[in-house]
């Protein structure tokens, strides 16, 4: 560890009162729309997620064969797996289909375990967190004491048990990942709207008569959304990452043959030492799709608190 | 509570250990590799069930037994051979009722005790007497294929009668076994592991309690698992579950000390970490090597083969409407590219199979060829059958390696892809081996199509078709008289050379009625490490330690 | 104090209620139903309406659980279908090991995050500050079993510095009278039994450290941005503290609370994390056996797993918690 | 000869991809030993910035500081970081506005305390925490024992701010600087806060810099008063002649705005026009120009220079049309007032 000359060298302009009064919403958003353009983290991010979702939702006309056709099949011996060539960017697989087209496909996969795990998860768990945000007393202490509950299971193992109770197929694993996004949406959208039922502007609200309800949802939540983006984008990069766990341990889709960047990882591991580009590919598009969101997340998550702001 | 009591056991575990070490004379640290130590590490794919002999039949805890224990009569290394091991000689009374064993003299087991006709005989009224969740076809299978049923039968599922009569210590070493009636397989079937004999001390003081309780198997006694005694090369020291199970070289093996001094099995499921442990010189060698992996093994020890004893295949249950249709079989058959897969995923040795008995096997008709791989011509059939819905379920077994079979999941993909290329709509399922997957495919017939195959026990053509096909079984639901007709034919006919004519006949007309597709007869690998000597696979996967030695 | 400990003990108990709320509903929505999570897919008919009257499925599902939790408190998950021991003495024999793993990746993200994670506050906008950052970011984002797998080809195949599987030398005869194999060299008086087990221990617990390490790194970094402006820094400056002193006792001191949290969380990351990472290194711990189990279908297994692994996560961060008490004098008599 | 020395200082906020910021620009003045100095201003005005310079508090990176500020015989801005740690605590003590969050939360009072003197002084812990208690004692902390081994939170304002009084005199530095100490506080207690450091400076003979924007703290405390505004320094004067003679029409708006019981005439409080935001740089001119009443066409060519008042000695003013000229004030019309 340095011995720094001065430990207070980091501060900002020490203490000046020139600097940080409150300032008005809108005003937040653009400004954090402007630093996030200048992040090159977030444009990074923004990039990859870009490259990301093109891929998927274009596969079908990126990709130039079938996931799944094993044509190849007679160019492969034990071991000894075609490496790149003009037709076959990325190589055949050791069952003789076109490597780049199974990951372009995997692209969708993993972008489908990612929206639908997340929508449902932030939608069920937002609804929670609105619930014991909005009623408070004991709605509010008994929803909170079973997301503790489901918290005090690690996410993973969570993820594992349910999966594991519904079975192989890929609806038990956005399932699975849902159920463990629901606990930390619920918390997150009730601890934003405690913050913000307290806020000036609420109060203010208040006083005019506005009702609960109507404060709730024109005041309220539109102001705790933020955070819930944030949460939602670093929620993707996850359920990416934990999908690629899950098929590790063989809970993924149901057809082995589906092209699935977890499970293409998984069974590349046999051929690990003769042919470890065919665990790299799969295992570079997971770390690199997840990067993505993660980056975007982190970058958004620094460019709205404003007590991160220098 | 239970975590005391375990720890308490760990303790006294370790002090055994330790005087048996003391008593095997070997001294010095503990945990220092003494370099004199011949030591012989076995990648294991995992741990064995027990080592009470009686209530395995699983490879893994077969390995080790076989190098603990002894059976009266044993193999020649190598081969199918019945030799003498504990029975020195025997005699075979003329109506196959009674077997006289001359044991050999002066042997003790590792506990010390003497070995003699008593303790033989402890052994077979052991067996014989299992009651309740010994009478399972799990715990006690090889005694109900050999011997049959028990003398109270506690289980439905249990023969009716056994072939078992008495056993008799005649004299102190020469021990008479009684049959109830005669039986060809008696001597080959002796020679399985199942029928070790053990220390009735041992079996005594350890306990054999067993509980059942749906597919799980307690083995609550003490022996086979804490307490374990046999006359083999090897003796016992100590099991860490998960992580290595030792045995020391038997100083007083009759046939003199082995060469290693010490063999230690290591728990490794995966056979790409085996592979690796071999090449970091963790281990000495290991079972299931991956095609993809003989050069890397090469490089640093060497791949010896089991002879091909064995056959793999697509099953089709005739129960299902769509594979009732010979169009849909024959288009099946056509689809599949074998060669194809073989040539990718398996090593040089294997050879696409086009009947479910290998060709080593007598009975075995070379003049069958055909069904090459067309998918033309499986396309024109599938458009010939009239079958609209062409959506079938395809069965696999999750996370399980099979002498004929390395990957499963590979195979399935290769297969399902051929599949869905001429038509079919190929709808997967795959639960895991044992037992869920024999269950269901075997005993339950849920398999459409399915992948299986079988690893010969005995050199018997039978063993191959006649399992398969005799009766009408669960998982084929076949019933056609005119192959059962000649099966059961075969079997009851004594003149060798017409059975040999029977089941290339029965071969054809499985070949033409196509039950199922045999796509392998694969010969399964071993990797040896550069020094290891003396290592001879055996078409049946039993392997003695006991002539194996470290070089250098 | 005592009663601050006393307090937080007492909060334990809704919470393990409720997990064990969640773990009766899950055996409950089992494919089969509690009887054929006990008895495996096999199941005789016969032997699960035995288990169903044992179970007590008949009577009201109050009283089912009620009998569940009895169960549960007693340990008693049934036996293992993978080994057919019971599923609490397999677990008690595989516990030590993965102990050891969890605590020596923990170590390893603690001791190298909390030191990466304070340069990068003080480097704060610096290359050093962006490329620590994104490190942390992809150390998040690379799956465990990947990077096991990588550091596994890396430094024990190809280069062979480490050992690639077990938890000690197979050649090697080491007494284990604790199970924990560090720690049972030392007691026996055999370091190099000790050195041996740390050797197999480095890879798993690096590959397991990766995401607390990440997760550490930029907890730390926010903290002591946070602390670096709070007033009272500014008034040790102005006492004319020393460096070391300020950084030592006004700033790692503050800054560790929030750390401190985030370490009991990612305890949970830990023990989760272990059924990957020792699935790759063949290390016999529980989650090795949890994965195996989860394989096999072995609920019984995964059953105890989760409510031991469960049960221990939350114990953790009650030590945490108690340990946060110490630090933050001000939780302490609220 | 002043004890404290402060020539041409001026600090510059240069951040990147910004105009750079001028929080302090040529400030210059002297502390006497012994002397209590008032610097007073609006929020923005530079006071703090000005005292953190003294300090050295600033941060390095990002902030230019030039001038010069001399304590004693010692040139602050040429010692090292280390030689100047030695000075801060010993030689010049500072005493900051917040004493909720200028105490470590998770330190004991005594430990705090002890620290300082165990670094300044070299005395055993054992010897500190005596002279820590005599310390608390002196501040006016009842049971002084008792709240050396307590933390920051089970003490109430005026108790934390006397704790920080304490450790700012512990090692009885020359010069004390207090930043605002009893903005944060209660009415009441501010008296009573004020009281003491009075008492304590008189006491010790330290010079006092008292950083404020409330021209009474500097009323009863200060013999000499620095009005700031937009980093520069508007007035100078002692304090009976600014309080008699506001000369800026800055300083003239913050009188006027302090409420008085025995101004009757006025019912309504005066207030200055915007804000300190509503900043023009110097170099254009009068800072305050935008918001002041007397401003004329030609307090935009330039900052205007600074002038004695005339027939007020030591009282200094930076506008070319004072509100209360010595001479007597035209009020209207061009007359420019000239250095």
């Amino acid at each position: 560890m340095s011995t720094p000359e001065q430990v207070a060298a980091t501060r900002p302009t020490g203490g000046d009162e020139a600097i940080g009064s409150p300032r008005p919403t809108r005003g937040l958003r653009s400004d954090a729309l402007r630093r996030l353009r200048r992040n090159p983290m977030a444009v990074v991010g923004f990039t990859l997620i870009l490259i990301f979702v093109g891929v998927a939702v274009f596969a079908p006309w990126i990709a130039p064969y079938s996931p799944k056709d094993n044509s190849w099949l007679s160019e492969v011996r034990p071991g000894a797996y075609p490496g790149p060539s003009a037709e076959h960017w990325l190589g055949i697989d050791p069952l003789g289909r076109d490597v780049f087209s199974r990951l372009v496909y995997g692209a969708r996969q993993s972008l489908l375990i990612g929206v639908v795990s997340l929508a449902v998860g932030a939608t069920v768990g937002v609804g929670i967190g609105l619930l014991a945000g909005a009623f408070g007393g004991w709605v509010d202490t008994v929803v909170m004491r079973l997301v503790d509950i489901m918290l005090s299971v690690p996410g993973l193992l969570f993820a594992i048990a349910i999966a594991a109770m519904l079975g192989q197929s890929l609806t038990s694993v956005m399932i699975a990942i849902a159920v463990v996004n629901i606990p930390i949406f619920a918390r997150l959208l009730r601890g934003e709207m405690l913050g913000q039922r307290a806020a000036d502007y609420v109060l203010a609200a208040r006083s005019l008569g506005i009702s609960r309800a109507g404060i709730v949802f024109r005041h309220v939540l539109p102001n705790s959304f933020t955070p819930v983006i944030v949460q939602g984008t670093l929620t993707l990069a996850l359920a990416i990452v934990e999908a690629a766990g899950l098929a590790f341990l063989g809970l993924s889709g149901s057809d082995p043959s589906a092209p699935e960047w977890g499970r293409m990882l998984t069974d590349a591991q046999v051929a690990l030492t003769s042919a470890p580009q065919l665990a790299l590919y799969p295992g570079l598009a997971i770390v690199l799709a997840a990067l993505g969101f993660t980056l975007l997340g982190e970058s958004l998550r620094e460019a709205l608190d404003p007590k991160l702001r220098r | 509570m239970r975590v005391y009591g375990r720890f308490g056991r760990i303790i006294a575990l370790s002090a055994t250990a330790g005087l048996l070490a003391a008593a095997a004379g070997c001294s010095g640290s503990d945990s220092t590799e003494d370099g004199d130590r011949k030591t012989f590490v076995f990648g294991a794919s995992d741990d064995p069930k027990t080592l009470d002999p009686a209530y395995v039949s699983d490879g893994e805890s077969f390995r080790v037994i076989f190098q603990v224990y002894e059976t009266l009569v044993a193999l020649k290394p190598g081969t199918t051979e019945v030799v003498p091991s504990l029975a020195t000689d025997w005699t075979v009374s003329d109506d196959g009722l009674t077997y006289t064993f001359n044991l050999a003299k002066g042997v003790t087991f590792h506990d010390g005790e003497a070995f003699n006709a008593t303790a033989v005989c402890y052994n077979f009224d052991r067996w014989y007497n299992f009651k309740g969740a010994q009478q399972n076809g799990d715990i006690s299978y090889y005694w109900q294929t050999i011997f049959g049923g028990f003398a109270t039968r506690d289980s439905d599922s249990a023969p009716e009668s056994s072939r078992y009569a008495s056993c008799e210590a005649t004299e102190d070493s020469v021990a008479t076994l009684r049959l109830t009636q005669p039986s060809s397989a008696l001597l080959s079937g002796l020679v399985l592991p199942a029928f070790s004999i053990a220390s009735p001390k041992a079996i005594e003081e350890g306990g054999t309690d067993i509980t059942v309780t749906g597919d799980s198997i307690a083995y609550s006694g003490g022996f086979g698992t804490k307490v374990v005694a046999g006359t083999g090369p090897f003796k016992f020291v100590s099991w860490d579950r998960g992580e290595r199970l030792i045995l020391d070289a038997n100083e007083n093996y009759r046939e003199g000390r082995p060469q290693l001094d010490q063999v230690i099995f290591r728990p490794i499921a995966d056979a790409t970490a085996r592979m690796q442990a071999l090449q970091a010189g963790e281990i000495d060698a290991y079972e299931g090597v991956a095609a993809a992996d003989i050069e890397a093994v090469k490089n640093v020890g060497q791949v010896v083969e089991r002879p091909a004893f064995n056959v793999g295949y697509v099953g089709m249950n005739q129960k299902v409407p769509l594979l009732q249709n010979r169009k849909i079989r024959e288009a099946i058959a056509y689809a599949l590219n074998r060669e194809g897969l073989l040539k990718a995923a398996y090593p040089e040795g294997a050879e696409v199979a086009n009947q479910f008995l290998p060709p080593s096997q007598w009975g075995y008709n070379s003049a069958i060829t055909g069904y090459s791989y067309d998918p033309e011509r499986a396309r024109q059939l599938v458009a010939e059958s009239g079958e609209t819905n062409l959506t079938v379920e395809f069965w696999y077994p999750a996370n399980v390696s099979r002498p004929y079979m390395p990957n499963p999941q590979a195979v399935y993909e290769s297969f399902a892809a051929d599949l869905e290329k001429v038509g079919f709509t190929v709808v997967p399922k795959t639960v895991p081996w044992t037992p869920d997957y024999l269950q269901s495919i075997q005993a339950d017939g849920k398999g459409q199509l399915f992948l299986l195959g079988w690893s010969g026990d005995y050199a018997d053509p039978d063993n191959f078709v006649g399992t398969f096909f005799r009766e009408t079984t669960a998982q084929f639901n076949l019933t056609d008289p005119g192959i059962q007709g000649l099966l059961n034919r075969a079997l009851a006919e004594t003149d060798q050379a017409t059975r040999q004519k029977q089941y290339e006949e029965v071969n054809q007309l499985i070949f033409d009625y196509i039950p199922g597709v045999p796509f392998v007869h694969n010969r399964p690998l071993l990797a040896l490490g550069k020094n290891v000597v003396g290592y001879q696979p055996s078409p049946v996967s039993l392997e003695y330690f006991k002539i194996v030695n470290i070089e250098g | 104090m005592l009663r601050f400990v006393f307090r937080r003990l007492l909060q334990l108990i809704p919470i393990l209620l409720g997990l064990s709320i969640l773990l009766f509903a899950w055996v409950r929505a089992l494919p089969g139903g509690p009887a054929q999570a006990l008895l495996g897919e096999r199941a005789t008919p016969e032997a699960v309406e035995q288990i169903e009257a044992q179970l007590g499925l008949d009577r009201p599902l109050w009283e089912q659980y009620v009998q569940f939790l009895g169960r549960a408190v007693r340990l008693d998950f049934g036996a293992s279908l993978q080994t057919g021991q019971p599923v609490i003495e397999e677990m008690a024999r595989r516990f030590p090991a993965t102990i050891e793993l969890a605590i020596a990746a923990l170590l390893i993200a603690v001791t190298v995050g909390i030191p990466l994670g304070y340069l990068a506050a003080r480097r704060y906008g610096t290359w050093l500050d962006s490329v620590l950052v994104s490190a942390s970011l992809l150390g998040v984002t690379v799956p465990i079993f990947f990077l096991a797998y990588l550091l596994k080809l890396v430094f024990a195949v190809q280069l062979g510095w480490l050992p690639t599987a077990g938890r000690s030398d197979p050649r090697a005869r080491a007494e284990h009278p604790t199970g924990f194999y560090v720690l049972d060299g030392i007691v026996t008086g055999d370091p190099a039994a000790s050195w041996d087990a740390l050797t197999h221990l480095i890879l798993p617990a690096v590959a397991l450290a990766s995401i607390p390490l990440a997760v550490i790194v930029r907890m730390t970094r926010a903290s002591v941005l946070t602390v670096l402006h709070e007033d009272h820094v500014r008034t040790a400056e102005a006492k004319g503290l020393l460096a070391g002193t300020i950084v030592r006792h006004h700033v790692l001191r503050n800054a560790m609370l929030p750390v401190t949290t985030v370490i009991g969380l990612q305890m949970g990351v830990l023990l989760a994390g272990a059924v990957l990472t020792e699935t790759v290194f063949a290390f016999s711990g529980v989650g090795k056996f949890m994965a195996d189990g989860i394989v096999q279908r072995d609920f019984p297994t995964i059953q105890g797993f989760i409510l031991v692994i469960a049960v221990s996560y939350v114990l953790v961060n009650m030590i945490v918690d108690i340990v946060y008490g110490l630090l933050d004098p001000r939780v302490r008599v609220s | 000869m002043s004890f404290l020395r402060v020539r041409d200082l001026t600090v510059t906020f240069t951040r990147p991809g910004q105009a750079p910021v001028r929080a302090v620009d040529g400030v210059t003045f002297d502390v006497g030993s012994g002397q209590s100095v008032g610097i007073v201003g609006e929020s923005g005005s530079g006071k703090s910035v000005t005292s953190l310079a003294v300090m050295r508090l600033l941060p390095a990176r990002n902030v230019q500081v030039t001038g010069s500020i001399e304590l004693g015989d010692q040139d602050l801005l040429a010692l090292s970081a280390r030689q100047m740690r030695d000075v801060r605590g010993r030689d010049v003590a500072m005493i900051f506005q917040d004493p909720m969050t200028s105490l470590n939360p998770v330190l004991t009072v005594g430990r705090q305390l002890v620290e300082v003197i165990v670094r300044h002084d070299g005395r055993s812990v054992a010897e500190a925490r005596r002279d820590a208690q005599a310390l608390l004692e002196r501040v006016g902390i009842p049971d002084p024992a008792r709240r050396l081994r307590e933390y920051p939170h089970q003490l109430s304002g005026g108790m934390r701010q006397r704790v920080m009084i304490a450790i700012a005199v512990a090692c009885r530095p020359r010069l004390l600087i207090a930043d605002e100490p009893t903005t944060a506080l209660d009415v009441t207690i501010q008296a009573q806060i004020l009281d003491l450091l009075r008492d304590l400076v008189e006491e010790s003979g330290s010079a006092l810099v008292m950083i404020t924007h409330d021209l009474g703290v500097v009323a009863g405390l200060c013999e000499r008063v620095h009005v700031m505004y937009s980093g520069r320094i508007v007035e100078s004067a002692p304090a009976t002649g600014l309080f008699a003679r506001p000369a800026h029409p800055y300083t003239d708006g913050l009188l006027r705005s302090i409420p008085r019981i025995d101004d009757e005439e006025r019912g309504m409080l005066h207030t200055i026009r915007g804000s300190v935001r509503d900043v023009v740089a110097w170099e254009h001119g009068c800072a305050f120009q935008p918001r002041c009443d007397h401003a004329v066409e030609s307090c935009l060519g330039g900052p205007p220079p600074v002038h004695d008042l005339t027939g007020a000695p030591g009282h200094r003013v930076r506008c070319p049309r004072p509100v209360h000229p010595a001479t007597p004030a035209t009020g209207t019309g061009r007359s420019e007032g000239s250095a």
